[in-house]
């Protein structure tokens, strides 16, 4: 038995979750193009009537697999347990922001069920679930500006001659945090950059997840397999 | 091997003059009466400014009840004061005798504190009733937690007491203080609530 | 040496349950035939005894009679903070309830 | 070695305790924002009545907009601060001589915290404060539900609380005094104390009452207070081993290169 034992069978379920994902992104009808925060509430009920199954079936989508990256923090912060620290402080907070942005997410997503489970309700009503799911899932960030730095900050600080993760992976995830800081006063504006449909809060949060989601499965999935080549020889 | 240590300690300074159980209990002690001296002063104020609803409400309570419970509380807190005698003086036997009176008039207390409460509930007096009910039920309620967590408290004392290689006089001391704490607030709640017009 | 311990306990539960008792006679000095009438004498007597009974209880049963100076001026000090904040919210609030 | 500014980088790169003194900062400064954006900045706190009839409850919203819609903005973008606020009290517990059940209960518990207590009200403000013309009804739920998940998220911070005073309790390296823990029992109290917010609309029990608020709120900042002063004699004192917890030198042994002292 190895400590790392299954590691791999986690780290495979990434691309697998990420494809539902992305799936799941395109056929929820509310992200492309994302709904605007100016529609009317009269629209936004329309858009529930209308678009009912699509929303629905992508929701129970992201329901089953929103908390998919949960494994992948925490197989990030086993890495961040390697790393030439005195202290277990930087892994402990990963595993505590690891619930975070899934939990935050499964709100979004509960009141987004919500308002296709009885399109046909006053439209004021469908627009208060709307407002509060697409302002819950664009200010979901905190957890995962906490991570990036962390995990920014553990690399930093992991001097050793062959560190677990080398230096542009603490840059890069700088900069995922960066990008990620202006969708959380998104509810400052309904129009503009900063508006939940606009470049900052849409395009840049989402494309900046997804970007990490992709750069850190790989650079997890080498690690993992540089772990297991010299692990046999240490055992 | 420190119990031993601390209760040899305890003996020589008899005499001189030391703080029961472990110093670190008296500002539970002191923190807790200020908080309770709050909930009373916020009472207090309420019961002025409606007076009437407050006497007319307090009519619904029975003394008896408030003076069997605080002598049932008084007798633990003498018992439990005996117990921390007995244990100093070496008599583990009476000591353990006397924390499981302390246990058997608390459990006599609640007892009689939930027999209250359902009597009240009956007469239709619930926590949502008036304001008069809100604060006797908060106080009453808040103080039984004490109580159950005195319970525990004791639980920890009689553990002590009970085998040889244990035995901590602090530890024991320590419990007590706290099984008087929630005596002495119960003694000023009684008074608070029933008795003031 | 316990013989003296207890009998100076049980003096001082006697004396804490006929204060208790005390109670009795004073509810119902305060009442008109069983109704209830508010009465300046009686919160504040009832006040003041619950805290020497405190007083009692911290002195004896928590054996601070022999505790270090400190913190038997402490407790004091608590005992007198408390009739402070009692009788200090009943009499403004009854002077600001007119 | 010469400039504040440099010894400061040092520290960063190379002092033995810079994970925690990392944590315990985060902790201090997320208390810090904490207090400016709740009682300054958006102004939530004290809280308002729960007795308000709606007009008022508009108006109330009318008054903070902006201060809403940016101070929660802020906290969106702070709250992750909690993370190494819990792993630095993990740690704690860690460092005890207690199973790593306490800390790692601890953990789970403090970082669950953070969604019912904290954010789901700043979601509710926030979606409260968007639309000023949205049904005022709905205004006023919006108010019910930030207020009530904010004061009345109870079980964990309890059960947190009653984790981590058994664990002082019941520690023999000495990392907390013991009448740290006993406050521990005060301060999980307060969150039974604040139940009667779910029932009552106004009067002391109500959410912004004497009792329920502000009694509990005095508990609550010297619990705070207290721990993160302890958290910080803690790390001064901290050796890295895992026996009793040894205590602070002298202040006069401060002239040797100290490096902890430096950091601060």
């Amino acid at each position: 038995m190895k400590r790392t034992d299954g590691e791999l069978i986690l780290f495979w379920c990434l691309p697998a979750i990420a494809i539902i994902w992305v799936s799941a992104f395109f056929l929820f009808p509310g992200f492309l193009h994302p709904m605007s925060p100016t529609m009317s509430a009269d629209a936004v009920a329309a858009f529930y009537r209308d678009e009912t199954a699509r929303i629905r079936y992508s929701m129970i989508l992201f329901n089953w697999f929103g908390v998919g990256l949960i494994p992948t923090v925490i197989l990030l912060a086993m890495q961040v347990r390697r790393m030439a620290h005195r202290t277990p402080i930087l892994s402990y907070s990963l595993i505590s922001c690891a619930g975070g942005p899934p939990c935050l997410f499964l709100i979004a997503n509960l009141f987004w069920l919500l308002g296709s489970f009885r399109p046909e309700r006053a439209p004021e009503l469908t627009q208060l679930l709307n407002d509060l799911a697409w302002v819950t899932f664009t200010v979901l960030v905190p957890f995962l500006i906490a991570q990036c730095v962390l995990l920014a900050l553990a690399i930093y600080w992991d001097h050793q001659e062959q560190p677990v993760f080398k230096m542009w992976v603490a840059h890069f995830n700088i900069l995922v945090a960066v990008a990620l800081a202006p969708a959380a006063f998104t509810a400052l504006t309904f129009t503009g950059p900063l508006a939940w449909d606009g470049l900052l809060s849409f395009w840049v949060k989402n494309i900046a997840i997804f970007v990490w989601i992709v750069v850190m499965g790989i650079v997890l999935g080498q690690t993992i397999r540089q772990q297991r080549a010299e692990e046999p020889v240490a055992a | 091997m420190t119990n031993l240590q601390e209760s040899t300690e305890q003996a020589e300074r008899k005499p001189a003059r030391f703080v029961p159980g472990q110093p670190d209990m008296w500002v539970f002690v002191l923190f807790e009466s200020l908080l309770f001296t709050g909930y009373f002063s916020v009472y207090l104020i309420g019961r002025i400014q409606n007076r009437d609803l407050y006497l007319h409400a307090q009519a619904d309570l029975d003394l008896r009840f408030g003076i069997f419970n605080t002598i049932a509380l008084l007798l633990s807190s003498w018992a439990i004061a005996r117990c921390v005698q007995a244990s100093r003086e070496g008599a583990y036997r009476d000591a353990l005798r006397d924390a499981f009176l302390t246990i058997g008039f608390g459990v006599a207390f609640l007892v009689s504190k939930v027999i209250e409460w359902t009597k009240e509930i009956r007469l239709g007096n619930t926590f949502t009733s008036n304001e008069f009910f809100q604060h006797f039920f908060f106080l009453t309620s808040i103080h039984l937690l004490h109580l159950l967590i005195g319970f525990i408290v004791m639980g920890v004392a009689v553990y002590q007491l009970w085998s040889p290689a244990r035995r901590s006089q602090q530890l024991v001391e320590t419990c007590a203080t706290y099984w008087h704490t929630v005596d002495f607030l119960w003694v000023l709640i009684f008074a608070l609530l029933y008795v003031v017009r | 040496m316990t013989g003296t311990f207890n009998k100076r306990l049980a003096i001082v539960w006697l004396v804490l349950t006929l204060m208790t008792l005390a109670y009795i006679w004073l509810d119902h000095s305060a009442d008109d035939d069983g109704v209830y009438r508010a009465s300046t004498v009686v919160t504040v007597a009832a006040i003041l005894i619950a805290l020497v009974k405190v007083r009692i209880i911290f002195r004896e049963f928590m054996e601070v009679r022999h505790a270090p100076a400190l913190l038997r001026r402490l407790t004091d000090a608590w005992v007198a903070l408390m009739a402070v904040c009692l009788l200090g919210s009943y009499f403004i609030g009854s002077a600001l309830a007119g | 070695m010469s400039s504040p500014l440099s010894r400061l980088a040092w520290n960063f790169r190379h002092n033995p305790k810079r994970e925690l003194w990392f944590a315990w900062w985060m902790m201090d400064i997320f208390y810090q924002l904490y207090d400016v954006l709740f009682f300054f900045v958006t102004r939530v706190q004290p809280p308002a009545s729960p007795a308000w009839s709606t007009p008022m409850v508009l108006q109330w919203f009318d008054t903070r907009h902006y201060g809403i819609l940016a101070g929660f903005g802020v906290v969106f973008l702070i709250s992750g601060l909690c993370a190494p606020m819990n792993a630095l009290l993990a740690y704690s517990m860690r460092r005890m001589s207690v199973s790593r059940v306490f800390g790692y209960s601890y953990l789970i518990m403090y970082s669950l915290s953070a969604i019912p207590g904290m954010l789901v009200m700043a979601i509710a403000m926030t979606v409260g404060a968007l639309r000023p013309d949205r049904n005022p009804e709905m205004i006023h739920w919006l108010f019910d539900f930030a207020f009530l998940s904010f004061s009345g998220t109870m079980g964990v911070f309890m059960i947190g609380s009653l984790v981590w005073l058994v664990a002082i309790l019941i520690d023999k390296n000495g990392v907390f005094p013991k009448w740290f823990g006993y406050l521990g029992l005060c301060n999980a109290l307060t969150e039974v104390v604040v139940a009667p917010a779910w029932i009552f609309q106004r009067g002391v029990f109500a959410w912004n009452g004497a009792i329920a608020w502000w009694i509990n709120m005095v508990v609550f900042v010297t619990y705070t207070v207290c721990f993160i002063v302890l958290l910080r004699k803690m790390i001064e004192r901290e050796d890295f081993g895992d026996g009793v917890l040894p205590d602070l030198p002298p202040k006069v042994e401060r002239s040797q290169p100290d490096s902890v002292g430096a950091m601060r």
